[in-house]
């Protein structure tokens, strides 16, 4: 599967725990996965499924409670987890951009805009003051900031949802970086915005060749923009394929759920939407069986004693799952 | 989300509220070692005086300035008083006008913080209140009210009794502004909540809304601010004592112990070392119970 | 669809909810955010009127005017024959088992403090003189009918998963048999897979007691699974009203057209080849509308006449109404006939 | 924000009237006699004579106007005059005298305003200086043993009362050590490097007293906000954009949880004027709290009453500042 | 040699709040101004007059007072000028006298010009003293520190309603004293230096002096026996155990000496019970009971003074059994019965005067309980008294109920107060009193019937028990008429005989001062009579 350019990124086995008052919650398990330079990879999977974790995992930007308890994250081929901590800080700075979920408290309210795009190309560019300023601006414009020069000087708060989204994404861009991680970066914001900003991606990501890391619970933002699509369930990644390939054919249970009970505005309308029924997994112990047992229509004994492994299924495209859709029988492996 | 959903599917036995909190509580620390010490203080100044029976007023002239032996644990002081026994007799005075200043001034602000925070109207008019009873400078007036009223209340009540009133009373007033504000604060906040616009959108009635929806929720400020308001009505009463004010001095308390007996440092160490242990402790246990409701009662560090 | 002509049960008019700017030394009112700037609609009984529109276009407020948990400015809200607007406290209280709400924020619109039970009691113990054990059976009753276990009746909210929430929240919705609830975004909280759960049980308990929905979203595909008819809102007004078929097969206004094109589809292909309008700019703020058509600073159609008059409310087809001038021109230009036509098709769907 | 100021200003009018008021009429109430510390050798008929002398036999009104037109025109004119130099009408105007001194208050209180603020003023840098790093390595490493002797020992300082505190020190660092004089003298003038040896000698005890208290307060609040902020969004995004530890912490989230801290010191100041009355009479620092201690024992009404009125102007005047160090910290404020 | 020694060091813990003996009575700023203004005569430390400014005081003998007693003659020694240079004049004392009697000044030594009738200035050095009515004790005015002479250049301005205002005057007098105040600021520390044109040129030793001022006595003492940091201070008032031990370090020792005052309890004769109202403690309605002898007697039988003392005065303070304990030759020894602790005594005599026993452990009689409401003013040493007295009393079945009263409203004789020590509304009340210089005539008129505080005088009386017998006051005239001294002792042992008996006082503690010196302090001598400083020209360092 990993037969294209070098991969930017490669993740092998990772695991990563928070240890809570009321016990450990293990939020991501043996996660690995890949990105190639100038690849966009989506990343689905319902609330709680450790999309962000996974992701903060990977440069070590963890809250205090969590640990990565294993695993390989190699950037480049150089393994991050092993990196000191001036170099993990380059790397943080120069290299990988980061959007986080909600713009409304991602951005530090008492300094300016300015400052704070300024603070990362000083720190990490070498930049000077008014060489700093004078990229800002540019940066701001990039993504569609009026007034860019102006604005430098405000506030967090003075600007709407939508924008602060932007300087978060400008933020992101400032020293051109070799990957992007969005986690959900359009998920707060109306529609008519998260269009301006997908366009805004594609745009970018054609001119800069970054590989990016889109992570959203909108299969419909998915399949506007990647590459490739990864479906997370219970911290653990249960598909992975192609974009096409994916809403084509999906082969997990839940990816097929999900793919069923979403109305569209185009198309046919479905009279009644498909539920998923169930509760989401419990996250307290590290999986013996497959995290989507409890709420599977395909559920059978194997599911419920072993924690099924990723299989190829051919067309790039893997899944953990014991049953397999196109025969309506277990897999025989 | 998940951790709660996660939470039901284990238990299947219905959980209360109290029993949640407690659960929370029992598992801070220092909280429990506050609780500890707190009720081993309550019951030293309850019980105590029944197993320890010397009379604290009495005056054992030749026994004056002992030292710590068996028959005066704690020593006497200079005018031959069990040092121990009036730690336990001030020791309930003491706490009486820790837990009664709490109580008016808890009542008190959590009815005005409630009041302006939900009433639009009244908001403008109590928060000035609050603003004029901020800044009026509390120590001359304290004097000034004490020396007005204490005969009238002594002959109503007693002496003890009356100066108790009056103390409570003062310490009470002069310190509800803070829960009044962080009432308020909290209530503006919870007027705008969901679940009251729901209430309203039944039809409750105001009163209700505010008892039934309003006030569980701002309980958590207000048991903080009442172990807080605790623990600075204490210290208040003892530097009122110290300023000759408060209690009459064959009245003891711990403040006016470890006034008489400051002098004494050098010379019976442990007539300033007990009274001021206790206190301390009081004040230190009670701080540590505040801390720990208040982890106990914030619904967000509960969920977690 | 009109020949039918079933029972107007909500009948809003000219509705406008202003809040008041205070500024400077002495606070005085310096402007007004038109929140809500002059809406009239009707809703019929037993049907959804969809509401979308942008965040902070006034959605909310919308559906709280019209159930009076804000006094509207000015305006008339009519349901079932009786004004709310004009209603004195009194008379307000005996109306609300009418009309009843359902909130965004299944975590945020129940007390913490309350066990299940006490929460979908509370409208029983205002306004019927149930007994404890009438009132536990009513509960248990209404915990069946939104699909909750009737053991979990006296655990609090926070035991429980959003979508149980949120039908927590229903059931209280329910406990009094109202006629109309405004739904305000119920499922924008909750999981991708739980809102289908939620929707679906709107859909079954409509048409089990005959409910009328005002069924406010910005979910524009959920709108068109559930409503029979869709409003579209922007910055306080309604832009749009029509048929749900006819206003995502052929939307008039270009706001909904930006609106409609602008929703991903989660369909990799279709996607490919979709074109997306894509607009302009931000949002203005409802303190400070711009003149003539609020959308005229984003709109890729925009013409002079939008940035001076306002455009009025037109019925261009039946049940197809439109604030534009870009159709009101083009109306003028080709009188009725391809609207005609959809007209047809859509009283056929019906 | 400026017309929030003026507004805030202009609210602060009445409240001080009101206040004005309340302490002029509690104070006029109070059963106690400027005459009542004199010996008892002194005849009755005398004490008469002095109370008529200090106008005491003026009806109530009279007084208070008397006292507003003194406090609040004359006395500003006189200070005016005093550091300007220009003279308003003839400059011979009535001002607020104390009974006991006979001076003019406001004499008495800008006498004593130096070592106040010196020993304050110290007090609340020390606090900081002490509250702040302990209050921020207790939030950064929560839990840590650091954080729970942190939380114990500033919950005991809380729990000390300062008189308590004051006399330990002198006892220890007086008697037994001989390292500090116990007694604070306010006419040391600075001039050379032994002097001001001198001077922080005898500033260490009651400053330290004051100070300690003061930061115990302190960095429970610095830690519990640094603790909200700590958990805050932007902290990842510092962290993201590769910035090191040290500037996260001590630039991005300090900064924000300064916020709330900078308002309580500003809040907390009238009230240390208020705790520092203990600790003035201790060391005898001889500063406005011991002015109005002695006012309150020698019943010298007009004293105490412009003392009183004064640190009700502080209080007020704190609150604002309070109100508007939050604006002027907080962007999303200053641009109401 | 002047000005030798450096730095005098003295603290007062109650500072002084002006330098004008005139304008406020207060002990503090009387001493505190003895440094810079003098009297023309003074008391030494046994109570001896001594001349001062003067060579010789004028006495019936040398001529110096008129033979009808209605005139005294003072003459101004030689070459005594203000610290100014100006040479002290009689012009300075007849203001002085001005000064004082000005009825809008508020002076506050009034009363030691009590039927002056006119001062002058015979020539630049003699001063005449008229008064208008016999005087056989003359020394009134100008002797001792209550009423020093001012300067008249300095002062001119000031007299009247405009006292007040001259505040660079009342902090900084001129005077003829050793030292000159430098700064002064109220209520904190006075500086002086020495007075360059004292008339002995070898004196004062210090070449200034820091009088600071704040605290409290405890800290006070310490601050000169235990760190050394002050030189002198004054009036402690702490417990004698404590002083022991601080003395004990070495640093410095403490002097004491007894004047005239008295700790004593005030017994009311009239009934102070709330339910008179306007006539509560008016001699309308007598007490139930403290008007028998009996009980009086037997409340100071049963009085361990030793025990007071002990613990509350130490070395400062000796059991005494008179209201007027001293000068020697006016000391009472007729009432020496109470200075033995004799409970059984005080139970036999209430049993026979009828008071029986109750269950609860208190005597009754006619239904009336022993049960007595004392007061004093708040002040530790008096409350630790208060108590033992309660437990005292408490073996006698007199039950006690204890009050303390701030002593700013105890003292302040505020009409709107209820609990001034005027107008007594308690059964008994405990403070201490003395009177100025030696002579005892007016201090022993305070229990004439005319002295009674009633409403009718607002409460304006120094006869606190409300005691009044013809007898006693035609005692009070005699002593006013007589000028021998030995008559004049008589007459005062019997009118504190009569009180005594009467038991309308009981005296516990004869009160003396206690003050502490550095080791090195030399010359001080202790003095009761007159301002404690007195001598302070004399004062020098230890080599
Ligand atoms: N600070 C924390 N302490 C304990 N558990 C946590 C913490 N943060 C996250 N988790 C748990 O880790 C798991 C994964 O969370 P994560 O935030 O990665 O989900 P997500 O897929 O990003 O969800 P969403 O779509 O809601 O952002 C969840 O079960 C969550 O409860
Ligand atoms: N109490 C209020 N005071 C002042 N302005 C208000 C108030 N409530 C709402 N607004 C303003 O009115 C406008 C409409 O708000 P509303 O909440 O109705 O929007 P909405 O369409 O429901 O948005 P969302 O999708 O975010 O819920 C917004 O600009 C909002 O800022
Ligand atoms: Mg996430
Ligand atoms: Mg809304």
């Amino acid at each position: 599967m990993r037969d294209g350019p070098a991969p930017l990124l490669d993740v092998a086995d990772l695991k990563t725990v928070f240890h809570t008052r009321s016990g450990d919650v293990h939020a991501v398990n043996s996660v690995s996965f890949s990105v190639a330079p100038g690849e966009l990879v989506g990343v689905v999977g319902e609330s709680g499924s450790g999309k962000s974790v996974t992701m903060m995992s990977l440069m070590n930007l963890l809250p205090g409670a969590a640990e990565v308890v294993s695993g390989e994250v190699l950037f480049e081929g150089r393994d991050v987890r092993r990196m000191k901590r001036r170099e993990l800080l380059t790397l943080r700075g120069r290299e990988v951009g980061f959007v986080f979920q909600d713009p409304m408290t991602s951005l530090n309210p008492v300094f300016t805009v300015g400052r704070q795009i300024t603070e990362r190309l000083r720190k990490h560019m070498g930049m000077g003051k008014g060489a700093a300023r004078g990229r800002a601006a540019e940066l701001l414009k990039l993504v569609g900031i009026p007034d860019a020069e102006r604005r430098l000087g405000d506030y967090p708060h003075q600007f709407s949802g939508g924008m602060r989204q932007r300087v978060m994404i400008a933020i992101a861009l400032a020293c051109d970086p070799k990957l992007l991680i969005a986690d959900e970066p359009t998920t707060a914001l109306d529609v008519t915005i998260q269009a301006q900003i997908l366009e805004l991606i594609k745009d970018l990501r054609r001119k800069l060749d970054m590989g990016i890391v889109w992570i959203t619970h909108d299969l419909g933002v998915v399949a506007g923009i990647a590459d490739r699509v990864m479906v997370m369930y219970g911290g653990q990644i249960v598909e992975q394929a192609p974009v096409g390939e994916l809403f084509a054919r999906p082969q997990h249970p839940y990816t097929r759920a999900l793919l069923q009970t979403l109305p569209s505005v185009e198309g046919t309308r479905t009279e009644r939407l498909t539920t998923i029924e169930g509760q989401p997994p419990q996250l307290d112990a590290h999986p013996s069986s497959c995290a989507f047992a409890e709420r599977c229509p395909n559920a059978f004994g194997r599911c419920m004693t072993e924690n099924p492994v990723r299989l190829d299924v051919g067309h790039q495209h893997d899944v953990a799952c014991w049953w397999d859709p196109a025969t309506g029988e277990p897999r025989n492996v | 989300m998940t951790a709660e959903a996660a939470v039901e599917a284990v238990e299947d036995r219905p959980r209360t509220l109290a029993r949640d909190v407690w659960s929370q509580f029992t598992a801070h620390r220092g909280a429990m070692a506050g609780l500890f010490v707190f009720t081993f203080i309550v019951l030293m100044v309850t019980v105590g005086p029944y197993i320890h029976t010397i009379d604290p007023t009495y005056l054992d002239f030749r026994a004056r300035n002992a030292p710590v032996s068996w028959t005066h644990p704690m020593g006497t002081d200079n005018l031959g008083r069990d040092v121990l026994a009036q730690v336990m007799q001030g020791g309930r005075v003491s706490l009486l006008v820790g837990v009664t200043a709490m109580g008016i001034a808890i009542v008190l602000g959590t009815l005005i913080g409630v009041m302006a925070g939900y009433f639009r109207r009244l908001d403008g008019p109590l928060m000035r209140l609050t603003d004029l009873f901020l800044a009026l400078p509390i120590l001359p007036l304290l004097l000034v009210i004490i020396l007005l009223f204490r005969d009238t209340l002594r002959t109503m009540f007693g002496p003890e009794a009356g100066i108790f009133l009056l103390v409570v009373f003062i310490i009470g007033i002069t310190s509800w502004m803070q829960t009044a504000r962080i009432v308020r604060g909290d209530v503006l906040a919870l007027k705008e909540r969901e679940f009251v616009l729901a209430a309203k959108s039944i039809g409750t009635p105001a009163y209700r809304i505010i008892l039934r929806h309003i006030l569980p929720n701002v309980l958590s400020p207000i048991m903080v601010s009442a172990t807080l308001g605790i623990a600075t009505a204490i210290i208040t009463e003892s530097a009122l004592s110290f300023l000759g004010l408060g209690f009459p001095s064959d009245f003891p308390t711990w403040g006016r112990l470890l006034f008489d007996g400051k002098d004494f440092l050098d010379l019976t160490p442990a007539r300033v070392f007990w009274p001021g242990l206790v206190l301390s402790l009081t004040v230190l246990s009670v701080n540590y119970i505040g801390d720990g409701l208040r982890d106990a009662l914030d619904p967000h560090i509960r969920g977690r | 669809m009109s020949e039918a002509s079933p029972r107007k049960l909500v009948e809003v008019r000219d509705l406008r909810m202003y809040f008041d700017i205070h500024k400077g030394i002495l606070r005085r009112k310096v402007g007004e955010v038109k929140a809500v700037d002059g809406l009239s609609f009707d809703i019929h009984e037993g049907e959804t009127l969809g509401l979308v529109g942008e965040s902070g276009c006034g959605k909310s407020t919308t559906g709280r005017a019209i159930l009076r948990l804000y006094d509207p400015t000015d305006g008339s809200v009519v349901i079932d024959g009786v004004d709310v607007a004009a209603l004195d406290a009194g008379a307000l209280r005996k109306a609300r088992p009418q009309m009843q709400m359902i909130f965004q924020d299944p975590q945020a619109s129940l007390n913490p403090r309350m066990t299940v039970a006490d929460i979908i009691s509370e409208p029983l113990r205002e306004h019927t003189d149930m007994d404890a054990k009438a009132r536990l059976a009513r509960v248990r009753e209404l915990m069946d009918a939104v699909g909750l276990n009737r053991r979990y009746a006296d655990r609090y909210p926070h035991e429980f998963s959003g979508g149980q929430r949120q039908r927590i929240g229903i059931a209280r919705a329910l406990a009094l048999n109202p006629k109309f609830i405004v739904c305000d975004e119920p499922i924008a909280a909750l999981d991708v897979s739980i809102q289908a759960q939620v929707v679906n049980l709107l859909e079954d308990l409509q048409r089990k007691l005959g409910l009328t929905y005002l069924f406010i979203s910005h979910d524009l595909s959920m709108v068109r699974h559930l409503a029979t008819r869709v409003a579209v809102m922007y910055l306080g007004k309604i832009v749009e009203l029509a048929p749900r078929d006819a206003l995502y097969a052929r939307p008039r206004h270009p706001y909904t057209q930006a609106l409609l094109s602008a929703v991903p589809v989660p369909d990799p292909q279709v996607e490919a080849t979709r074109r997306h309008i894509i607009l302009e700019g931000d949002v203005p703020s409802p303190a400070n509308p711009p003149k003539g058509c609020n959308f005229c600073t984003r709109c890729p159609k925009v013409m002079d006449i939008c940035r001076e008059v306002v455009p009025e409310f037109r019925e261009h087809t039946k049940g197809h109404v439109t604030a534009c001038h870009l159709v009101d021109q083009e109306q003028d230009a080709s009188p009725l006939r391809d609207n005609d036509k959809i007209e047809v098709q859509h009283g056929e769907q019906l | 924000m400026f017309a929030y100021t003026i507004r805030r200003l202009l609210f602060a009018i009445p409240t001080l009237l009101a206040i004005s008021f309340i302490i002029f009429a509690i104070l006029d109430l109070a059963p106690s006699d400027p005459t009542g510390n004199l010996p008892l050798t002194i005849p009755p008929e005398v004490r008469e004579q002095i109370r008529a002398s200090m106008g005491l036999d003026e009806p109530f009104a009279i007084r208070y106007l008397l006292w507003l037109n003194q406090f609040f025109i004359n006395e500003p004119l006189n200070l005016i005059e005093g550091w300007t130099g220009w003279q308003f009408g003839d400059g011979d105007r009535l001002r607020v005298t104390s009974w006991a001194t006979r001076s003019p208050v406001v004499d008495l209180i800008i006498e004593r305003l130096p070592q106040t603020l010196w020993v304050v003023g110290m007090s609340q840098v020390i606090a900081v200086i002490i509250a702040v790093p302990i209050g921020v390595i207790s939030a950064y490493r929560q839990y840590s043993w650091f954080d729970q002797i942190g939380t114990f020992v500033s919950m005991v300082g809380f729990s000390i009362p300062t008189f308590f505190t004051g006399l330990v020190f002198i006892v220890v660092f007086s008697v037994n050590l001989g390292w500090f004089p116990s007694i604070y003298d306010t006419n040391h003038r600075v001039t050379d490097w032994d002097s001001f040896v001198f001077q922080i000698q005898q500033m260490i005890m009651p400053t330290m007293v004051l100070a300690l208290a003061t930061a115990a307060q302190l960095s429970r609040y610095m830690r519990a906000s640094m603790l909200d902020n700590l958990s805050a969004d932007y902290v990842r995004t510092a962290r993201a954009k590769g910035l090191g530890e040290r500037v996260v912490v001590w630039i991005h989230v300090l900064r924000n949880s300064m916020i709330p801290v900078v308002t309580v010191i500003a809040l907390n100041i009238p009230t240390i004027f208020g705790g520092a009355i203990i600790t003035e009479q201790i060391f005898r620092v001889n500063g406005i709290g011991q002015l109005l201690i002695i006012g309150i024992q020698g019943a010298d009404i007009p004293l105490v009453q412009t003392l009183t009125f004064i640190f009700a102007i502080l209080i007020v005047l704190f609150n604002l500042i309070a109100d508007i160090l939050y604006g002027i910290l907080d962007p999303r404020i200053r641009y109401e | 040699e002047r000005a030798s020694d450096g730095q005098l060091n003295i603290i007062y813990w109650q500072a002084p709040s002006i330098l004008n003996p005139y304008l406020s009575g207060g002990t503090k700023e009387l001493e505190a101004a003895s440094l810079v203004i003098e009297p023309l005569a003074r008391y030494d430390e046994v109570g001896n007059m001594v001349p001062w400014l003067v060579d010789e005081i004028p006495t019936v003998e040398n001529g110096g007072v008129s033979e009808d007693l209605t005139q005294i003659t003072w003459t101004i020694s030689e070459g005594i000028t203000w610290s100014d240079g100006t040479p002290l004049t009689a012009e300075d004392a007849v203001f002085s006298w001005q000064y004082c009697t000005d009825p809008a000044g508020g002076c506050a030594q009034l009363s030691n010009y009590t039927d002056v009738e006119s001062v002058e200035a015979v020539d630049d050095r003699t001063i005449r003293i008229t008064f208008s009515v016999p005087k056989p004790f003359p020394y009134g005015p100008f002797v001792g520190a209550q009423s020093p002479i001012i300067q008249k250049a300095q002062f001119e301005n000031c007299l009247g309603e405009r006292a007040p205002t001259c505040t660079d005057e009342n902090f900084a007098p001129i005077g003829t004293g050793p030292f000159v105040v430098t700064d002064f600021k109220a209520n904190d520390v006075a500086t002086f230096e020495a007075n360059a044109n004292y008339r002995d040129p070898a004196k004062p030793a210090f070449a200034t002096v820091n009088f600071k001022g704040g605290g409290d006595a405890a800290s006070a003492a310490r601050s000169v026996l235990e760190t050394g940091e002050f030189d002198y201070a004054w009036n402690l008032q702490v417990e004698p155990e404590i002083l022991r031990q601080m003395a004990a370090a070495g640093q410095g020792e403490l002097v004491s000496a007894f004047g005239t005052s008295v700790e004593r309890i005030m017994v009311n004769f009239t009934d102070p019970d709330p339910a008179l109202g306007e006539e509560r403690a008016t001699l309308a309605h007598p007490h139930p009971f403290l008007t028998d002898p009996a009980v009086t007697r037997a409340l100071s039988l049963a009085i361990d003074r030793e025990i007071l003392v002990e613990a509350g005065y130490g070395d400062a303070g000796r059991p005494t059994c008179n209201v007027l304990p001293a000068p020697e030759i006016y000391a009472s020894t007729n009432n020496d019965w109470c200075l033995e602790y004799n409970p059984e005594e005080a139970n036999r005599l209430l049993d026979e005067a009828g008071w029986e026993m109750g269950s609860d452990g208190v005597r009754t009689k006619d239904g009336e309980r022993l049960s007595v409401l004392f007061q004093t003013s708040t002040n530790s040493v008096r409350q630790g008294t208060q108590a033992f007295l309660k437990q005292m009393w408490e073996q006698i079945g007199v039950e006690t109920e204890l009050r303390n009263i701030d002593a700013s409203v105890f003292f302040g004789g505020d009409q709107s107060s209820p609990d001034t020590f005027q107008k007594f509304f308690a059964d008994l009340e405990m403070y201490t009193n003395n009177f100025d210089g030696t002579d005892p005539e007016r201090y022993m008129a305070n229990w004439a019937c005319n002295e009674i505080p009633s409403p009718e005088n607002q409460w304006l009386g120094s006869n606190m028990p409300r005691f009044c017998t013809p007898e006693y006051d035609a005692l009070v005239e005699q002593m006013g008429e007589t000028a021998a001294l030995e008559d004049r002792a008589a007459l005062a042992i019997q009118m504190n005989d009569m009180l005594m008996d009467a038991g309308a006082i009981i005296p516990l503690v004869h009160r003396g001062g206690v003050s502490a010196k550095a080791a090195s302090l030399e010359g001080v001598l202790m003095n009761e009579w007159d301002s404690e400083l007195w001598n302070i020209a004399d004062w020098s360092r230890a080599e």
